[in-house]
Parts: C-alpha cells; sequence; structure tokens
C-alpha cells in the first residue's frame, strides 16, 4: 500500500522539553494504533508518523516544519508546546498550504501571536485548546474561594505567551480590573532573569497578597526564593507554564507544596479516547508503567493530537491537501481531552477550545509531588477534589 | 626652507617624560644621524614623527605644513617612510605582496605600477631570490632588508631608519651604508637612528644626541662625537 | 638553504620578470563555477520545490560564512556578533514588508543596506576593542540588538512577529523568486569578497591582519579598511539574515541574534578553513549536509557538531581546505600575487 | 535606594564568582573561555547528581566536587585548552564555543531539560530583616562573603606567591619562562585547575540559590565577561569591582523596567569599554 | 681536557626547515667561549638546542657526561646550563626582584642569590620594585644577565649581548663578566662585535649555515681568516 505520511513537531529538546517529553511514548503507542494502516477515500495506506524537534527554537521549529512538507510531503502536520514552536509551524504550513492542527498554545498567542485576522482567519491551520479568558476565569475563581486582599502581582515574560497574559486588551489587567483585583505588573522581564528584586520591592511596596504570571521554571525558582528572602509571602501563587510539570515543582523542593497552576488535562478528567477507547485515567497509567515516570499534561493533547488526524484522514475524501483541510474543518469529535470541533466551540472558525480547571501542587502518596484539582467552576464536568489552600 | 621641523614635541608615559621639548629640523637632502642611550626616547621621536604616536604637546610640520595631526598613513603619503627598530613584516603575505602593498598605499600608485616598482625594490636590496617567500619565514637580516626595503617602496621623501645596521656583522654593515649612500644620492631625505656609530659617521651630515627626552647635542659629526659630554653620557669614556 | 645574496647586486629590474596571478585549477574553476550557476537558474523550470528551499536555506548559511571570514580571516576582526547584523537586516525587511508595503524582495537587499548602515554607528564602539574583547565586546553589542527589539512592541516584543506581507503571494511564485534571489545573492557574495580580494584592498586587508601598526606606517588607511570590511560583512549579514527570514516568514529576537548564527559560521568557516574563500564553500557544504542527515538525532547530533569544531581546530588548524590546499596545492580561488621568472616556476 | 543599593552588591557578589575564574584564564592565558558558563551549569549538575546519589548531604558533596573540579580543569588544560592557546583568539574561541555544545547536549541527553536545583535544606529561603522593610537573604549574603574572599585569596595567590610569580611570567613570555624551569603546560593547568575550583563553587550557589537547566550557561557566560572586563585584566578586586558596577547597574535598570535592566548593564559595559578599553583597573599589559 | 659541554653532529629544525646541519662543539670547564657568524648563521637555534628550547637528538648534546639533548628546558636549567636570551625578554608584569627570582626557579646552590647580584649591580636593588620594563636596556640587560645567574649554572649561555646597547651600556656589561667567570663559571657569548668577541674570549667558534666553518684560539686567529669563514668567499 502507499504510505501516508504525518508530521509531528514539537520541542523535544532545550528549555521548554518538558512539553515534547511524552511525545515519543504517545508516537510509539501511536504506531501500534496505525499498524494496520487507515483508509482514506476508499484506498488503503500505511501510515508513518515522523517527528521532527524544533529544539525550543522558533527558526528550527519553522525549518523542520519547512521540510516535512517539502521533502517529507506528509499529507497532514500536528504541532504543539507553546508558541515558540507551534506558531513558526502553523506559519510554515499556512504558507506552504498544507492543513496543521496545533495545541498546547493559549489560542489568543496563537492566533493574534501570528497577526491573524478575526474577519478572515486562517486557511490551512487549525487550532484545539483553551483561551486566557479560561485561565482568567480560573485564577480568579481560585481566588475568590480564599480570603485576601485582591492585590495580584503580576510576573509576565518577554515572550509569547508572557506578552498575550500581561496584554492590556486580551490578557489579564483588564478583567482582574472588572472583577476588582488590582494589579501590579512591573513590566516585562527577559526569561532568565537572575534577579527578582524589582519586583518583590513592587509587590511588597504595593502590599501584594496573591502572585500570577506565566514564567518558565529557572525564574519561578528564582523569584519564589528570593521572595521568601526579602520577607515578601504571598498567600497565593498561581503561575502558568512554570508549575505545569512535576519535574519543576520538586526542583523547588519545600517551596512546591501549595502552588498553583492551570490543568488542561490530568487522569481525572472524565474523557475516553476516541482511537484506543482509554480513560484519561488509564491513558495516564499507562505512560507511568511504560516510562516510569509521573504523568504530565502534554500527555492527553499529543494523544487529542492524533485522535484528531486519525479521525480526520478516514473522513478525507483523499490525501490531498485542500480535501485533508476540508475534513479538519469539519471535524467533530469526542476526544480524550475533551469534545473538538471547529466553527462551534471557538471565537474563530480556526479554534476549538478545550476545559480548563484550576490545580494545586501537594506533597504526594505515590510521587513526591501530586497535582489536586482544586475549583471547577469553569468545567464543571472534571470534578474537584478539594478547595485552594493559603501557602503557609 | 626644511623639509621637517619639529617644535617643542612632547611626549609623557605616565610621569615619565620621554620626550622633553624637542626641537629639530632637517633640510631637504639631508641626513641626520640620531644618537642617545638606550631608553632616550629615539625610537619615540620616530613614532611622533611617523604619527604612531601623537604627540601631547608641539607641532610636527612637514613640506611647511603641520601634520601634528594627520594619522600615520596620511603622513606615509605625503612622503614620509619608516623602518621599525624591530623588525614588522606582514609575516602571511610574500614579500613581493608587502613591497606591492607599500608601493600601492604608501606611494599611491595603482597595482600595475606597484609591481615595477616592488621589482625594483627588490633588485635593489637583494631580495629578489626572496620574492616569493613568506615574509615571516625570513632571517633578521633579510627581515631588516625587508623594513628598508617596504620603506623605500612608498617611494618616500624622507626615510626614517630605526637601528638597521644592529646585528650586522661589519662587512655587512659597510654593504648596507653603500646602498644607503645610493638612496642618498637621489635625494632622498634620512633620519638614522643608530648605535653602530661607525656606520653612523660614515653617511650622516649632522647628529643629534638625546638623553632622558631631551637635546643634548647638536652638530656635526666630528664635533658632536667630541663633546665631552657625548663621550661621558654615550660612550662611557672620560673625555 | 639560500645563502643571502649581498645587498644591492643590481640596480635595474630585469624586465624578464612578469606577475602571475591565476592557476590552471582555478580557471577550470571559473569555467564549471558559470556552467554551474547557469545550470541553478533553470532548477525553478525542472526541479522540486524542496530543492529551492534547500538551495535558499543553504544560501542563507553560505553567504553568512562568507562574510564572517571576510570579517575574521581577512579582516582579523574575529566577532561572536555578526548575529546583530543578520537579526537587523531580517528585522527590517520584515518592518518595510508589513509597515511600508514595500515587497518583500525588495525589501531583502534593503534590510541589507541597513544592515551596513548601522555598522557604521557600531564601529565606533566595536573598534576600541581587538582580539578577544572585540569578540565578547561584539556580543554584547548583538545582545543589546537582541533586547532592543525585544522590547519594541510593535514587531511583537520578544515573542516575535509574522511576515504577512507576502500571504497574498502564491506558492509557486515565491518560491521561485526566493530561489532566484537567492543564487543571485550567493554568486553576487562570492564574486564581490573574491574580486575585493584581488584587488588592491585585498592585499591591505592581508596587511592589517598581519600587524595594524606596520601597515597603517605603510600608507593604509588602517581605520577605513576596516571599516569598509565591517560593512561589507554587515551588508552581507543582513542580506543572509533578510533572505532567511523571507523562507521562514516568522520572525523574534531569540531566534533572529541568537548567537548559534555566529557559532555556526565559526564552525563552517573553521572546518573549511579559515582565510581562504574556498573554505566557507566547503564548511557549508558539510554543515548542510551533517544538518540535512543527522539533525533529527537532537543532541548527539549538535554533540558530535562541537567535537567536530574542537577536533579540526586542535588537529587541522588550516581546515579541511587548508589542508588540501597544502597537501595537493590546490587553490579555486587564488589571490596571491607570483612573481615568476620569464615564466619559468618561481622560487619558492 | 539603600535596598536596591545592597540588592545590587548582592548580585554583583554572585557575578565575582561567575567571573573569578573568568579572569584568572583570561590573565594567565589570554584564554576566552565561551563555555564559562557552561562549566558553571557542569558544576551545578555535578553537585546535584552527587546530592542524588548520596541521597542528600549538599555541602558535603559540593565540597567533594572542589577537587574533581581541580583535576577536570587540569586535564581540560593539560590535554585539550593548551593545543589553541597562542596570539590567535579564535582556536580558544572555537575550542570553548564547541565545548559548550558539548556540555549543553551532554548535560541534556543525562538530565533532560528539566531544571533542577539543590537542596539546601531551608538555607535558600531564609532572610535577615533589618528593620521594617528590608530583609536580605541568607544565601546571596553567604554567596557575597565567599566571592570576597575567593577574590582577597586569588589577588593574594597571583601577587605573593610564588605559583602567582609563575602564573604572570608564563603569561608574559612562556618561551623564557620555560628557560627559567618552569613547565609552561603545567603552570596554565594549575591555572585552569584553580579556576575550574571557583567555577565549581560558582555552579553549587547557583544551583542552590535557583534552578539550573542544561541551556543556562550563555546566559552566565555574558555577565562573567562583562565583569572581566570592565575590571580590567589581571587584577581580581578589579573583577569584583566590575561585577559590582554590573550588579548595581542591572539592578537600577530593572527597577526602571525589568525589560531594560540587562539592557542597561550591557550599554554601562560598552561605554566603559568606549571610554577606558583597558578596563577601569588593568594590571597585566594587553 | 674534560669537556664540561660537548655537541656532536648536532642537527635542528624549524618545522622542514633544516637550520643546524651537524654541529661538532666542546667546551671546557672555566673557560669563555665566542660564537661568531653572520645572521641566520644559526647561532641563536644552537643555543636554543643546548638549552632544550629547540629539540634535539638525545645522544647529540652531552654535558657533564650526561646526555641532555631534546630535554625540556626545565630539566636543563636544574642541570646547570642557563642562558640569557636574546632580545632580554623580560616578563613585564613582574617588578625587577621578581623577575630574578624567577630565575632562581630552578632551586640550584651557588654563590649567587640576591645580595650578591644586587652588589654587582647596584642599579637594579634601587630599582627591585619597579617593572622589569621600566628600565634602560642597558638595566633591563642586566636583569635579564642576573635572572640567568641566579640559577648558579656551571655553564652560562648568553645571546647577542650588546645587541641594540649603547657604546656605554656594552662596557658595563662586559666590565661585569671578570666577576662571572672569576668563579670558575664557563660562558658562551654569541658576539656580532668581532673586535669585542676576539678580545675577551679565549676561544672562538665560527658558524656558516648551520655549520662550524672555524674554530681555534681567540688569539691565533687572524681576521682574514675570520671573514673567510663568515661568508666562505
Ligand atoms: N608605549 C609605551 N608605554 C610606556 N613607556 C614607553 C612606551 N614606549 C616607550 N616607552 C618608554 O619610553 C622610553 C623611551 O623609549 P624609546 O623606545 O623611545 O627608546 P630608544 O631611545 O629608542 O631606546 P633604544 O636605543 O633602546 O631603542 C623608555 O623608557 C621606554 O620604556
Ligand atoms: N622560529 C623559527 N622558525 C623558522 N625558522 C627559524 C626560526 N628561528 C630561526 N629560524 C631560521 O633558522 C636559521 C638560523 O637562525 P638563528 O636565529 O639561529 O640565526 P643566528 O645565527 O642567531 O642569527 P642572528 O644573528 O640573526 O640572530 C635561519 O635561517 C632562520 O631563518
Ligand atoms: C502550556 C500552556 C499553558 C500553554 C502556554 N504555553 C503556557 O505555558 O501556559
Ligand atoms: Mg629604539
Ligand atoms: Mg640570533
Amino acid at each position: 500500500a502507499d504510505t501516508l505520511k504525518i508530521g509531528y513537531v514539537s520541542p523535544q529538546t532545550g528549555p521548554l522539553a518538558p512539553f515534547g517529553e511524552a511525545d515519543k511514548w504517545v508516537i510509539d503507542q501511536m504506531k501500534t494504533v496505525f499498524k494496520d494502516g487507515l483508509s482514506v477515500g476508499g484506498k488503503k495506506y500505511a501510515v508513518q508518523i515522523v517527528l521532527k524537534d524544533s529544539q525550543s527554537n522558533p527558526n528550527r521549529a519553522g525549518e523542520v516544519a519547512n521540510d516535512l512538507i517539502l521533502k517529507d510531503k506528509v499529507a497532514l502536520v500536528l504541532t504543539a508546546g507553546t508558541p515558540e514552536t507551534a506558531n513558526p509551524v502553523s506559519d510554515a504550513c499556512e504558507l506552504n498550504e498544507v492543513p496543521c492542527v496545533s495545541s498546547v498554545v493559549p489560542w489568543q498567542p496563537w492566533f493574534f501571536g501570528r497577526k491573524g485576522d478575526p474577519a478572515k482567519g486562517f486557511a490551512w491551520t487549525y487550532h484545539l485548546f483553551w483561551g486566557l479568558e479560561d485561565v482568567i476565569a480560573n485564577f480568579t475563581n481560585g481566588w475568590k474561594t480564599v480570603s485576601t486582599n485582591k492585590k495580584v502581582g503580576g510576573l509576565f515574560p518577554n515572550d509569547g505567551d508572557g506578552n498575550a497574559w500581561g496584554d492590556k486588551e486580551l490578557g489579564f489587567p483588564k478583567p482582574l480590573a472588572q472583577m476588582g483585583f488590582t494589579l501590579t505588573d512591573p513590566g516585562r522581564f527577559q526569561n532568565g532573569t537572575q534577579d527578582f528584586s524589582a519586583q518583590i520591592a513592587a509587590f511588597k511596596r504595593d502590599n501584594v497578597e496573591i502572585v500570577t504570571g506565566v514564567v518558565i521554571p529557572p525564574d519561578a525558582k528564582t523569584f519564589l526564593t528570593q521572595a521568601r528572602q526579602q520577607g515578601f509571602k504571598p498567600k497565593v501563587v498561581t503561575l502558568g507554564k512554570a508549575l505545569l510539570f512535576p519535574g519543576a515543582i520538586e526542583a523547588l523542593g519545600e517551596l512546591g507544596y501549595g502552588l498553583s497552576t492551570e490543568v488542561w488535562w490530568s487522569p481525572s478528567h472524565p474523557f475516553t479516547s476516541s482511537l484506543t477507547r482509554q480513560s484519561a485515567k488509564s491513558l495516564a497509567e499507562a505512560y507511568e508503567t511504560g516510562t516510569k515516570k509521573q504523568w504530565t499534561q502534554p500527555i492527553g493533547f499529543a494523544h487529542a493530537l492524533f485522535e484528531v488526524a486519525a479521525n480526520t484522514l478516514s473522513r478525507a475524501k483523499s490525501t490531498k491537501a485542500g480535501d485533508v483541510r476540508d475534513a479538519v474543518a469539519a471535524t467533530s469529535l469526542d476526544t480524550v481531552v475533551g469534545p473538538v470541533k471547529w466553527g462551534g466551540q471557538g471565537p474563530f472558525k480556526n479554534v476549538s477550545k478545550t476545559p480548563l480547571v484550576l490545580g494545586q501542587w501537594n506533597k504526594g502518596q505515590k510521587y513526591k509531588v501530586e497535582l489536586a484539582i482544586v475549583n471547577d467552576e469553569a468545567a464543571k464536568n472534571i470534578p474537584a477534589t478539594g478547595t485552594l489552600q493559603l501557602l503557609s | 626652507m626644511s623639509l621637517l621641523a619639529l617644535h617643542g614635541v612632547r611626549k609623557s608615559y605616565g610621569a615619565l617624560k620621554v620626550t622633553d621639548d624637542i626641537t629639530l629640523a632637517v633640510a631637504e637632502g639631508e641626513t641626520l644621524g640620531i644618537l642617545g642611550p638606550n631608553g632616550a626616547g629615539k625610537t619615540t621621536l620616530f613614532n611622533l614623527i611617523s604619527g604612531d604616536v601623537r604627540a601631547d604637546g608641539g607641532r610636527v610640520e612637514y613640506e611647511g605644513r603641520d601634520v601634528t595631526g594627520l594619522k600615520p598613513h596620511q603622513r606615509c603619503h605625503a612622503g614620509i617612510g619608516r623602518s621599525y627598530q624591530v623588525p614588522q613584516p606582514f609575516g602571511n603575505m610574500s614579500v613581493f605582496e608587502n613591497l606591492v602593498t607599500a608601493a600601492c598605499f604608501g606611494g599611491g600608485q595603482s597595482e600595475r605600477e606597484a609591481w615595477r616598482t616592488a621589482q625594483e625594490v627588490l633588485a635593489e636590496t637583494g631580495l629578489m631570490a626572496h620574492a616569493n617567500t613568506p615574509a615571516g619565514g625570513l632571517t633578521l637580516l633579510n627581515r631588516k632588508r625587508l623594513e628598508l626595503a617596504r620603506a623605500l617602496a612608498t617611494r618616500p621623501k624622507l626615510l626614517l631608519l630605526d637601528e638597521i645596521a644592529g646585528g650586522l656583522t661589519e662587512p655587512e654593515a659597510r654593504l648596507l651604508v653603500e646602498e644607503l649612500q645610493r638612496i642618498k644620492a637621489r635625494g632622498v631625505t634620512m633620519i638614522w637612528i643608530e648605535h653602530v656609530v661607525h656606520a653612523l659617521l660614515s653617511l650622516a651630515d649632522r647628529l643629534f644626541v638625546i638623553n632622558f627626552g631631551q637635546k643634548l647635542a647638536e652638530g656635526a659629526p666630528r664635533a658632536v662625537m667630541n663633546d665631552p659630554e657625548v663621550r661621558r653620557v654615550y660612550m662611557g669614556m672620560e673625555a | 638553504m639560500t645563502r643571502n645574496p649581498p645587498l644591492a647586486a643590481t640596480s635595474t629590474a630585469p624586465a624578464a620578470f612578469d606577475v602571475v596571478r591565476n592557476t590552471a585549477a582555478s580557471r577550470v574553476a571559473l569555467g564549471v563555477a558559470v556552467a554551474l550557476a547557469l545550470l541553478a537558474a533553470t532548477l525553478p523550470f525542472w526541479g522540486e520545490s524542496s530543492w529551492m528551499r534547500e538551495f535558499v536555506e543553504f544560501a542563507c548559511y553560505l553567504i553568512f560564512a562568507m562574510m564572517w571570514n571576510l570579517l575574521a580571516g581577512y579582516g582579523g576582526m574575529v566577532s561572536i556578533g555578526q548575529q546583530a547584523f543578520f537579526g537587523f537586516g531580517g528585522y527590517v525587511m520584515l518592518m518595510l514588508g508589513n509597515f511600508a508595503g514595500v515587497n518583500p524582495f525588495i525589501a531583502i537587499p534593503l534590510g541589507a543596506l541597513a544592515a551596513a548602515l548601522v555598522a557604521v554607528p557600531v564601529s565606533f564602539v566595536a573598534f576600541r576593542l581587538s582580539g578577544g574583547y572585540f569578540a565578547i565586546g561584539t556580543w554584547v553589542i548583538a545582545e543589546v540588538f537582541r533586547l532592543s527589539f525585544a522590547n519594541v512592541s510593535a514587531v511583537g516584543g520578544g515573542s516575535g512577529t509574522t511576515l504577512t506581507a507576502l500571504r497574498g503571494i502564491d506558492r509557486a511564485t515565491r518560491e521561485s523568486v526566493t530561489y532566484w534571489m537567492a543564487l543571485a545573492c550567493v554568486v553576487a557574495a562570492i564574486a564581490l569578497v573574491y574580486l575585493f580580494l584581488r584587488s588592491k584592498r585585498g592585499l591591505a586587508l592581508l596587511a592589517i591582519r598581519d600587524n595594524e601598526v606596520a601597515a597603517e606606517s605603510q600608507g593604509v588607511p588602517v581605520v577605513r579598511m576596516k571599516l569598509a570590511v565591517y560593512g561589507v560583512a554587515a551588508f552581507g549579514a543582513g542580506l543572509a539574515g533578510a533572505l532567511y527570514f523571507v523562507g521562514n516568514l516568522r520572525i523574534s529576537p531569540d531566534a533572529a541574534f541568537s548567537v548559534n548564527w555566529t557559532a555556526f559560521a565559526i564552525f563552517m568557516v573553521v572546518i573549511g578553513g579559515i582565510g581562504r574563500i574556498e573554505g566557507p564553500l566547503v564548511g557549508a557544504l558539510i554543515f548542510w549536509a551533517l544538518n540535512k542527515f543527522l539533525s533529527d538525532y537532537g543532541t548527539w547530533y549538535l554533540l558530535g557538531l562541537g567535537l567536530m569544531a574542537i577536533v579540526v581546530t586542535i588537529f587541522f588548524k588550516q581546515g579541511l581546505w587548508g589542508f588540501a590546499q597544502q597537501r595537493w596545492g590546490w587553490s579555486l580561488f587564488p589571490t596571491q600575487r607570483v612573481l615568476v621568472d620569464g615564466g619559468r616556476a618561481p622560487r619558492p | 535606594m539603600i535596598e536596591i543599593l545592597l540588592q545590587g552588591i548582592l548580585l554583583g557578589g554572585l557575578y565575582t564568582l561567575f567571573a573569578l575564574g573568568q579572569s584568572l584564564m583570561f590573565g594567565v592565558m589570554r584564554l576566552t573561555n565561551t563555555a564559562q558558563g557552561d562549566f558553571i551549569i557542569l558544576g551545578a549538575f555535578a553537585v546535584v547528581a552527587g546530592t542524588t546519589l548520596a541521597g542528600g548531604a549538599p555541602f558535603a558533596v559540593a565540597l567533594a566536587v572542589l577537587p574533581l573540579a581541580f583535576g577536570f580543569g587540569y586535564a581540560l588544560q593539560r590535554y585539550v585548552l593548551n593545543g589553541t592557546l597562542g596570539k590567535d583568539p579564535l582556536p580558544s574561541l572555537v575550542v570553548t564555543f564547541g565545548l559548550s555544545i558539548v556540555i549543553q547536549n551532554l548535560l541534556l541527553e543525562l538530565f533532560s531539560a528539566d531544571p533542577r536545583s539543590i537542596e539546601t535544606g531551608g538555607l535558600n529561603t531564609q532572610g535577615l530583616a533589618f528593620g521594617d522593610s528590608l530583609s536580605l537573604g541568607v544565601l546571596p549574603l553567604v554567596i557575597l562573603a565567599i566571592a570576597v574572599a575567593a577574590t582577597a585569596g586569588l589577588q593574594w595567590l597571583f601577587a605573593r606567591t610564588a605559583l602567582g610569580r609563575s602564573f604572570r611570567a608564563v603569561s608574559d613570555d612562556r618561551e623564557i619562562a620555560e628557560l627559567m624551569g618552569l613547565d609552561a603546560k603545567k603552570v596554565y593547568a594549575f591555572a585552569t585547575a584553580i579556576a575550574f575550583v571557583l567555577i565549581a563553587v560558582a555552579g553549587a550557589l547557583q544551583g542552590m540559590r535557583t534552578t539550573v537547566s542544561p541551556s543556562d550557561g550563555p546566559l552566565l557566560l555574558l555577565f562573567a565577561f562583562e565583569a572581566v572586563i570592565i575590571g580590567g585584566m589581571g587584577s581580581f578586586w578589579g573583577t569584583l569591582a566590575g561585577a559590582m558596577i554590573l550588579g548595581l547597574t542591572q539592578q537600577i535598570g530593572f527597577r526602571l523596567d525589568p525589560g531594560w535592566g540587562i539592557w542597561v548593564g550591557h550599554i554601562v559595559f560598552l561605554i566603559v569599554l568606549v571610554l577606558r578599553p583597558q578596563g577601569l583597573f588593568p594590571k597585566t599589559r594587553g | 681536557m674534560s669537556d664540561l659541554l660537548a655537541a656532536h653532529g648536532l642537527q635542528a629544525f624549524y618545522g622542514d626547515a633544516q637550520a643546524l646541519f651537524g654541529i661538532d662543539l666542546s667546551l671546557a670547564q672555566g673557560e669563555l667561549v665566542a660564537i661568531i657568524g653572520a645572521n641566520g648563521a644559526g647561532k641563536s637555534t644552537l643555543l636554543k638546542c643546548l638549552t632544550g628550547l629547540v629539540r634535539a637528538p638525545r645522544e647529540a648534546v652531552r654535558f657533564k657526561g650526561e646526555t641532555i639533548g631534546g630535554l625540556p628546558p626545565g630539566e636543563i636549567v636544574k642541570r646547570g646550563l642557563a642562558m640569557v636570551p636574546e632580545g632580554r625578554r623580560l616578563f613585564p608584569s613582574l617588578s625587577v626582584e621578581e623577575n630574578l627570582l624567577i630565575g632562581g626557579l630552578a632551586g640550584r646552590k651557588g654563590p649567587w642569590n640576591l645580595q650578591r647580584l644586587y652588589g654587582l649591580f647596584p642599579i637594579l636593588a634601587e630599582k627591585r620594585r619597579d617593572p622589569g620594563t621600566a628600565l634602560s636596556g642597558g638595566q633591563q640587560q642586566m636583569v635579564a644577565l642576573g635572572r640567568a645567574l641566579m640559577s648558579n649554572p656551571e655553564l652560562l649561555l648568553c645571546d647577542e649581548l650588546s645587541l641594540g646597547l649603547a657604546p656605554i651600556v656594552i662596557r658595563e656589561i662586559y666590565a661585569a663578566m671578570p666577576a662571572i667567570t672569576g668563579e670558575g663559571m664557563t660562558v658562551a657569548i654569541v658576539e656580532q662585535d668581532l673586535s669585542m668577541a676576539q678580545r675577551v674570549s679565549q676561544r672562538i667558534y665560527c658558524l656558516q649555515e648551520g655549520r662550524v666553518s672555524l674554530s681555534g684560539r681567540s688569539d691565533a686567529l687572524t681576521r682574514e681568516q675570520i671573514s673567510q669563514a663568515y661568508f666562505g668567499v
């Protein structure tokens, strides 16, 4: 049979590698799933998945995407893991007229970061993830359940996420003000800053009790230890990105307990894979058995991207780019990260949103740290197992 | 009119006054010999004339023009050519290319003219056999020859020679003096720093002695060599 | 060993001497190069689009490496900061395209020009330094560029932005025009560098590299020459950058001003052989081939690349081409001037 | 105001440690080590790995790593870097660039990209309160103290001991130093060995102070270099002063706008270079 | 006469270029020998071979009966062979005294120490704290000489002692020679000034293009013989 290729780009090395860490395992699983091939437009194809490493480098991401398209001639490109990888890959696909499904970037940095026109949308690139409105809702929902002075300090770095999260129009500032929170935003800082005493001083000055933002793991550690040294003790620390991965929390030691972060996927998400019929829980368990590592959130989304791919291709009239794209656009599928449907549950035709809840890290039993869901107001179908606790 | 004139030129390194108010004139066609103990400031004086070092004060005039503010390459263009006490060849270029460079840039010649000039100078200075040798591979003697040759290739009106006879054997020094005599006969003005006094005496029209950055004596060679101060400070002989 | 002939053996130059500048190999190489370039120009009519893209990427690496070679190998200015001009060229191209509505293809040379212009004020700072200080100083300057662009929100700040100006142009046109631009840039860059080095300015450069003080006193306008080289190298780096981001469509400060650009250029030049035009050509070919076939090995590939640079530097100081040149006397782009005696072989 | 000053000085203490090893290698061998930052990270990972193996005891492990670092530095200089020395700065630049890439990717392969840190049993979060509003971290104060002590020690070693004399002699004129009975290769190796002890100290403290991940190195390198160059070659107090100046200007810059702090540091560095290319307190010849 | 140092068929190369083509030379205890020869004849190369700065075959050089060819310079100086290099080459970042101390690193016992040197050249005691480069050329030459003496060598090799020095300085330096050879130290000097060479030395070796073209007692050689040996004409 002819071979049909699916390209996959993620950061497997570099500072963002935790986002791509699960991909090898997921792809191995997919090889078994696809071992009998797929039939597209009535024709049987062997399936080959081509994995490319963006090395956490946007340049490299664009290059390998072009390689996938022009040399490997893939029928569909999948990509995930922060704007630094997903945006250049999506751009390359848009330009080369190849369908692409991306994830693990809040939709605003993906859409506006690529200079998307809300009136026109994109022709070839589709995205599934939540948006800033969801993360803002979750964070504030959690904060409202505890007693604080509603003074929030923001840590927004000068990168794809930080610029979107901190954006005056699209990001945190406006809704926080509307909900009665006061935000202290000392300004965009470079990733890798060695010293946060400027931010800490500003937070202390404004009597901040809640710290939020979206920072890379080393910066979170630097900030948290320096805050402690300099006598700044916020009641709540809810950060995106830095606190997603158990490895990063372990690296924080004692400081890690009680930190909160957004949860886009967990074993307790009540969803099932359309491909393997595994529940979220059994998928995570399979991962833990297979790799001897603790589960991480990207597993679900990497898996879901392949669910979308398999579903799309089986519906496509042919493997021609246009036909595959049309099939992507018409997707309506229940995946392990929730229902995926473009043109319905998103702001634009290219975005399909997934549910989001709030989590908090606690000392664990099986692993050093474990993530508990502490607020589910934004997605009631995902059960919370506790409530947000103040930091001691 | 003098070709070169220094007026109260001064230069210090930190507290050390290396050139201390030197006033000096060289007439066209003249050969001036410069003597002085080690560290007296002779090479520094050359650096001030060629522009390698900026004076702290005073004026350098060349052909009646104030050149104190000019860069070394501009002075070279104007006709001041120099050799270095410690040879400074362009080590990775061939001897021929060293000379072509000097002729092109110092002499303002076109590439073709420069080839000609370089060949003439090669023949003149006895370096023809080494034309295509990388200059870095030359012996000390040939490096010194190259210093002279390269300065000549810029077609200078004023030639500054810093100890080119140092380390030469007597017969070699004799050949050098003959060569310089030919250059002198072409009307080139020269200033020559040399510790090999007898070589210097056979060519210089006038001597200028420096000690601690200041003029110690100046005048006709015989008179200067018989000056008791010079004999004491420089030759180490009681008058 | 030959004996030193006495000084001033003869006083007139024998007329039988001649200056030779080409070799048989170089004449053949020129012919082959012209034929190759002509053949390459027809590629869009018969080749695949992946080849064109491949070539564009190769062209960017090659041009950038050639310019670094010009700067360091001939100008003696070992810079770790050429990414400043690479990124600047890219950003200017993008801003002209996105904000001023200039056709991005026309914006490529304009970006390069802008890089050359900005090199002039930059040189005032950079030229205060030499040797290792120059290397690190230029790196810091490039970081200043990066941080400056990272704080300009109009171009997306630290997250960068997309070149939207190309969205209207159809794929086939875009690909072939980008390819021709790249081909023209490569040919022009090689020709420019080669003619520059063969001219008497090339001599001045070699002289400066060997001994700056002596060069100045032999009439070489050192600062002006260095500035010229710095400007040309910045132009070339900007050209490579603008070209690269037309092919890549997305720019961000971290990508545009990454020190890896210069690191890779250094690897290419060192592996191929520094201070010879063939060096970056060979180096870029090797680098491109390694990148193409091995880059999927990720860490191990990069690790190997690092080791290779170390081994070549320590054991083949002249680089691979330099090694071949010494071994077999190859020279495709001779720049030297050999004085020969009536057409007979020169004395070594 | 006082707070800015103090935080700047504490930051300077850290930068001093980053820079001292570089200052020594640059001063003795004119070696531009572009892998300095990566070696610091390597040092931190060595302590991380050791702590994992030993199941704790970070300070004992850190101490145990120092002789290893000494040996590693010695061997590295002896068998790799000595081959790159010379007038031309290029070979050492290329080789250290290569090492930088090798180290980053090797660490990535061994430890993955996850950030790690060295558990200090709470030392890193302790602060000393001075009055109501001012509190300084204990660890940064310790770092500052170590930095000052290391500077003083190194300066004494360099200026007053026979080993320091041989460092300077070999640095000035290698051939003649050998003629006097010094084995330049060994002297160089000693210098690098000492530099690597400092690098390991810097790495261990950096790992205690914050997280480290394999790609962090280049970030630390420029700060180290800026401190060395602002200070001037061959003077370790100069390096300390350079690090302080860098720490202070960055700190002031951060207060103006966190995005421009490092930028301000770079600009001050460039201004110093334009005004005094030899640095503020140069000792050895350029 | 027992030879302190003997070289047999000594050859030396710089890369592919041969600089010495089989030198035979012997120095007896306590004598002062001058080595002369045109530029590039190989005088410096010869001294560098003897002191280990240029590689030599092991058997080609014998010092006190031991073969020392090709040993590292540090080993050779410990055995009692020191050199004053061409062009002084002091360590610029070391003070005068530190320069001298470096010379004493070989750790050999003997009459020469700082006090004794300061006695011989009092000006150096005055300038002991100054950097070596702040001295005049002649003073620098004294430091270079003193630095070599600090290792208490049995054989001292001096390359171009008088090169580029003012006549007054040359006098001073040579005036110090008897104090040095008086101890029974063997000295070999390379000297361009033939009359000076003839005057101070007991024996002369003349090199030409890497070979010994003439050798003999200084007072027995005529100017013509020497010129002949210089140029081979
Ligand atoms: N760049 C410099 N920095 C500091 N001092 C210097 C510099 N150049 C020269 N000097 C000092 O200036 C003085 C004069 O040096 P100069 O080279 O002019 O002497 P000279 O007369 O040429 O001596 P010689 O006969 O030994 O060549 C010396 O004491 C020297 O050390
Ligand atoms: N480092 C070197 N590399 C290559 N060749 C060299 C080197 N040093 C000396 N030579 C060559 O070796 C030969 C002998 O040189 P050497 O320096 O021993 O001569 P010398 O008799 O001391 O001359 P001088 O009076 O000029 O000092 C010369 O041909 C010289 O060019
Ligand atoms: C992983 C997601 C949170 C997406 C975004 N990159 C972030 O870090 O927050
Ligand atoms: Mg002088
Ligand atoms: Mg010699």
